[in-house]
């Protein structure tokens, strides 16, 4: 497949891994995707409403999870894989492979998404929460109905920065043998300076990563109203 | 049905501490259209705004229907307030919905059937006559759309009790006027409550009840609209009567009174209710052979009754006129003389 | 876990092993596992971009071998963590160079002089050791396989030892007077380590012989056994002196000796 | 000054096309303040947005000074731009600013001397009534306060050219009348010209030299102020002049019809100007012996001249009534007998 | 000084190095703050101001902007390192070290502070902008006295969110030989097995973000005005 290269940038490595390894990052990615951004936005609202003078005002819920958030963005992203190990072979029966980088990964953009949501969600008008309010919204409808749909176009950029940096992260998560193109650019590409791997690896991740951009501008875009 | 028992709020802000509402005790009785008015800064919005705990009161309660909403359940609250619709001053429309689900909000959130949004909020777009804008977005509305939409929204669950906070005045009279009417219809149909925040003397005298004048957070005058018209006893109060009700002088009375010529007299009467000028007519014109003029008049329509100022133009001799002041002195209707010193132009 | 049951296979009842390695090593395995294949092992090759994750699934049973690590970094790792996992076969040593782009001999390095080490914790100790074999610095006595700069007893030229990633090692060696590198990486990097060098490992040096790890109860599986033969064959023997043109160098030693090299 | 020439102006959203102007023509001369009015949605806010090139017209030109802004160079159009100062339908101030720095913010762009910006917002803030409010953020403002800033930040800079977009929509009489004063000052001291948008007949008749009344994307009519006032030619223009002339038959007028006794009549004059009416009521009283009183009267004061409406009750024998009414039929000032079904109450 | 501690969590390392590797994460954050966030908020001033229809509409700048950003979004972090070693050193003297890693940090956080920064740009208030072309301000007068202070509040979340992600990306430069804490906590801690390391470096680390994010917090919320 990749033989009509000219030598000097024609990968060492067949074209078979690098279409697995590009399956690996796309599980990788969409798998803690769906997780994290579940996660992330959960906790963004938490940390929104629960803050000093917000519907839901919760001090001891606002207090405990901001900090904890804190730690799970401070430690290191390897450590934090083992640092879970037991966890997650406690959840997926096994702690290496691409599934099993499913949770660190979670736990890795979890806390940054919801770091991202929070600041789109502040930027919602007052004066919209007040109209819910008023209108007898539940704090479930206010949230679900008035402040996610009015952030949806930074909440969208928000996602897109997200999955960008969880793209960059599964190349991290080869330390427990979860492949995917970053790995291979890292290791068969910068380890043993094939110039070639290292071209068309990198290649393949901006392609990802410029469709991702687009599709996130472009539906943020589409949604914005102002 | 809203009642304020001695509401203070006050707002700090750096070492700043602004009292918006002092002591306000007002009572609203069900079925009635209440005006509330004011300068701009008086406290208007905060008042309104607290009723249905927008602004928690400093000190004081807010009862509405007998329950002071601050001691409700959350579940028990929001049902409470889904039985008060409001408008607001600045829209707080969803900038991310239609205008379509803007107006369908309030009833989506009582999970009422598709059919039923679809019917009652395309009747109420078409009320307030915006049923071709039901796709736009609100950021594509001129100011009196928006705020249409904000009154559509208001209406649309058909609540008990409606806080209108400037309800009107991004409209042209003739959208207002037909605003009005509506709410007026829903207040004599549905025996709704509406608190009525305005800075609109005409807004007042079109639809309330009652009014109540506000100023620095105080209420300092309140009664029916007949008597606070008839009768203001606060100079702010007077204000506000003055603005549809000019008491200044007229132009073409100053432009009279300034030709100052000694066979002419100018005479003010006041029309309260259904005061007859018939025998001053009479006794002017056939019993001391006056020329009577009408030279200015302004009578506003107040609830049945006209109340207003009358400008008569007396021109004969010196002496007649000067015999007939002694007739008008003990006349009823109590005409005085405007001699242009004694009143200055508002 | 174990694989107890599985004694018996054919390229008809295949068996399967998971075997765990790091980054580069596949191509030998690659060639290995077709070979097993053929014979009815079914070789699942796990690929880690870490030095502590294959030994820590491979006691908890995640994969049945794993080949990636020195005998040396092999004990301490499972004395350290207590874990009951045996060397099973000896594969490659691929020995570890000292270069320099200034400098033609070990003499020439001045005081002072900055040298990039590995920061990978038994690469690291590799090379301190490499760099006392050189004279140009006294390690304590008691320096292990995972000791670091902390176990410097002597530094008498006053070397400043840069810490750094194996790979950046050929990329960063301008920027310094010397550097420590593997001999894989400085084949992948164009350099001829036997010519290059300014010093070298010595081929023999047994502590850094590779190997292959399983868990002691498996230590006399046919299967394994029989993977550890493929490996030691001359087939794959000449695959790999071709495939690292030099930088790995197949060593087949007896387990005995392996288990012997001074502590 | 301000010249509107042709100007179309489309907007589209999804399959729908609104035009908010279509071909305007519109003249503004120097030193004048020129009014526009229309319903909500009529184009107003395009038109005056589109003076400043806010919204680029889709067809058409517009001049300030004879000079088409959208032919200038990126520099020069800031340079007019800022001789036009703008007021906002939506306030737009700055949320991040303090009350003072939103009025210092025009001149602060001109590198204006810090004392000199501290004096002009001192004494701008002290104008508008929020010498006190300095300090807080436009979020801690009532809607008028932000307005009265917003319009305090317009006039910072002495613009030559001021666009007032409902510039006292959400202001109480008083304030909404010192501050048309201080804008005919200003325009009379500075001789500065001010297209003012507004949906108030009585902000037009209070400051304006002319009025353009638009609907639907057109000016359907504009002329002077008195001329439109006295004698428009659109119904629309006349919904306007009603709203503050009005024209409907007020409760006392239809409540005497209804009494349907024989022996009264109702008769409507018309005042225009001057007209005066002592021969009038000398006739009726004298000559005929009618009992006559004013039911109800409305003038209203417009650049020195009364327009208005006087409702006058006449009482008599039928026979002597009938003859009058011969009288009336033929007089100057053109009674006309109201009946009760002839109008219909607005 | 970590004598006190219990032996189980008494870290093998010495306080000189824990304090020498503190000093050079709060060097490389320091630095390569200050630079990326000049170039992050250049970049994303410019992709919001000349995206169509806004006050520097300019299709080519945005168009080329957008895709460069993307394309260094998509590196990842150890290859980016290694692509930037002859601009580093051309650069910096050499591309070792503490001081040579804030080129490759710099390249890393830049185009990721640009995207938080665009996001938070966006959500300023049309009116507002049209206010400022109003009154005549020229477009630099636009950005710098209008756009960015009212996005201010949003603007403190974004680079506090960038602070902690090169925080967390210093961790990484350690493969130049860049140190800092995250590397301790890797090197020392995790690949030595030294409980107590990892315990106090990442305790460090943590205590690091939590600063930071309250700071963040603090001053975003001080400046947020509704
Ligand atoms: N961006 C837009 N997209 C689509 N339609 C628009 C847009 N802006 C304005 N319109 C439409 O153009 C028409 C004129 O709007 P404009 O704001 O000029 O009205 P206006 O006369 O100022 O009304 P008001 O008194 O209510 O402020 C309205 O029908 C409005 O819905
Ligand atoms: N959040 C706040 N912080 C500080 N002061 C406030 C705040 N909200 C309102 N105020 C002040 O309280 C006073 C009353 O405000 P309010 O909005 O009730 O006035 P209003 O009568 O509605 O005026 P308008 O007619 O202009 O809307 C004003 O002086 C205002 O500046
Ligand atoms: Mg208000
Ligand atoms: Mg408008």
């Amino acid at each position: 497949m990749l033989e009509w290269l000219p030598e000097a940038i024609r990968p060492n490595i067949t074209s078979e891994l690098l279409l697995e390894s590009l399956y690996e990052t796309v599980y990788m990615v969409g798998w803690s995707l769906l997780f994290s951004g579940v996660i992330g936005i959960l906790l963004g609202v938490t940390l929104v409403v629960t803050r000093p003078g917000h519907i839901l005002e919760n001090s001891f819920v606002f207090h405990t999870l901001n900090p904890i958030i804190n730690v799970l963005r401070s430690v290191p992203f390897i450590i934090l894989l083992v640092a879970l190990i037991p966890f997650t072979r406690f959840l997926m029966g096994s702690a290496i492979g691409t599934t099993a980088a499913i949770v660190p990964l979670v736990f890795y953009a979890g806390p940054y998404i919801a770091r991202l949501i929070e600041n789109s969600l502040l930027e919602v008008e007052p004066g919209i929460i007040e109209a819910a309010d008023a209108m007898g919204a539940s704090k479930a409808q206010i949230i679900f109905r008035f402040i996610l749909p009015e952030a949806l176009s930074s909440l969208l950029l928000s996602l897109t920065t997200a999955t960008i940096g969880l793209v960059g992260a599964t190349a991290m998560a080869g330390a427990i043998g979860a492949g995917g193109i970053g790995d291979v650019a890292i290791t068969y590409g910068y380890q043993r300076f094939d110039n070639g791997t290292m071209l068309i690896t990198v290649l393949l991740l901006i392609v990802i990563v410029q469709g991702l951009q687009s599709l996130g501008n472009i539906s943020s875009k589409r949604v914005r109203r102002r | 049905m809203i009642e304020f028992k001695q509401v203070t709020k006050t707002f700090h802000s750096g070492n700043q501490t602004v009292t918006a509402l002092d002591n306000v005790n007002l009572h609203v009785a069900r079925g009635e259209i209440y005006g509330v008015i004011g300068f701009s800064g008086a406290g208007k919005s905060t008042l309104i705004r607290s009723a249905n705990l927008l602004e928690r009161p400093t000190s004081g309660e807010v009862l509405i229907n007998g329950v002071n909403l601050a001691t409700l359940k959350s579940r028990e609250l929001q049902k409470a307030k889904r039985n008060i619709g409001m408008i607001f001053q600045h829209f707080n429309l969803l900038q991310s919905k239609t205008v379509f689900d803007n107006v369908a909000t309030p009833l989506k959130l009582t999970r009422t059937p598709k059919a039923d949004i679809r019917k009652r909020v395309t009747e109420l777009l078409s009320f307030v006559g915006l049923s071709d804008k039901a796709d736009n977005y609100p950021e594509q509305l001129s100011g009196g759309q928006k705020q249409r939409i904000g009154i559509a929204r208001a209406l649309a669950t058909n609540p008990e009790v409606l806080l209108c906070d400037e309800a009107t005045s991004a409209l042209d009279p003739d959208t207002t006027s037909s605003i009005l009417h509506l709410l007026k219809k829903i207040n004599i149909e549905y025996n709704i409550t509406i608190l009525m925040i305005t800075h609109e003397m005409s807004v007042i005298r079109e639809i309330c009840d009652k009014v109540a004048v506000m100023e620095k957070g105080r209420i300092i005058e309140e009664g029916s609209v007949l008597s606070i018209f008839s009768n203001p006893q606060h100079p702010t109060t007077e204000k506000f009567v003055r603005s549809i009700i000019p008491t200044g002088l007229p132009a073409r009375v100053k432009e009279a009174l300034q030709q100052k010529e000694p066979n002419r007299r100018i005479y003010e009467v006041t029309v309260t209710g259904d005061s007859s000028h018939s025998d001053l007519l009479r006794s002017l014109i056939q019993t001391f052979g006056i020329e009577v003029d009408i030279l200015h008049a302004t009578m506003n329509d107040i609830q049945g009754t006209s109340f207003g100022r009358i400008y008569f133009d007396l021109r004969a001799e010196p002496e007649i006129l000067a015999e007939a002041s002694n007739y008008l002195k003990s006349h009823p209707l109590q005409p005085k003389e405007v001699t242009g010193d004694a009143r200055v132009a508002a | 876990d174990s694989l107890d049951e599985t004694t018996d296979y054919s390229p008809d009842n295949p068996v399967s092993v998971k075997i765990g390695v790091t980054g580069t090593d596949t191509p030998q395995w690659d060639f290995i596992a077709d070979i097993a294949a053929e014979e009815g092992i079914e070789i699942e090759i796990v690929r880690f971009n870490d030095y502590v994750q294959p030994n820590q699934a491979l006691a908890d049973g995640e994969i049945d071998a794993n080949a990636f690590q020195t005998i040396s970094y092999f004990d301490h790792f499972i004395e350290e963590h207590d874990l009951d996992l045996t060397a099973i076969g000896s594969t490659v040593l691929a020995p570890m160079g000292l270069y320099s782009t200034k400098y033609d001999s070990v003499d020439d390095i001045p005081d002072g002089a900055e040298i990039t080490i590995d920061k990978e914790a038994t690469n690291q100790a590799r090379n301190l050791m490499l760099l006392q074999e050189a004279g140009l610095l006294e390690l304590e006595d008691d320096f292990g396989v995972t000791s670091g700069v902390d176990q410097i007893k002597n530094n008498p030229k006053n070397i400043k030892l840069t810490e750094i990633v194996a790979g950046n090692a050929p990329r960063l060696m301008e920027d310094v007077d010397a550097a420590l590198i593997n001999n894989g990486i400085a084949v992948d990097a164009g350099l001829v380590p036997p010519e290059d060098a300014i010093a070298l490992e010595s081929e023999t040096a047994t502590p850094y012989i590779n190997i292959i790890a399983a868990r002691s109860e498996d230590a006399d599986n046919p299967v394994l056994q029989r993977i550890v033969d493929i490996y030691q064959s001359d087939e794959v023997k000449t695959f790999i002196e071709e495939e690292y043109a030099g930088a790995t160098i197949p060593t087949y030693i007896s387990l005995d000796e392996l288990n012997s090299y001074p502590r």
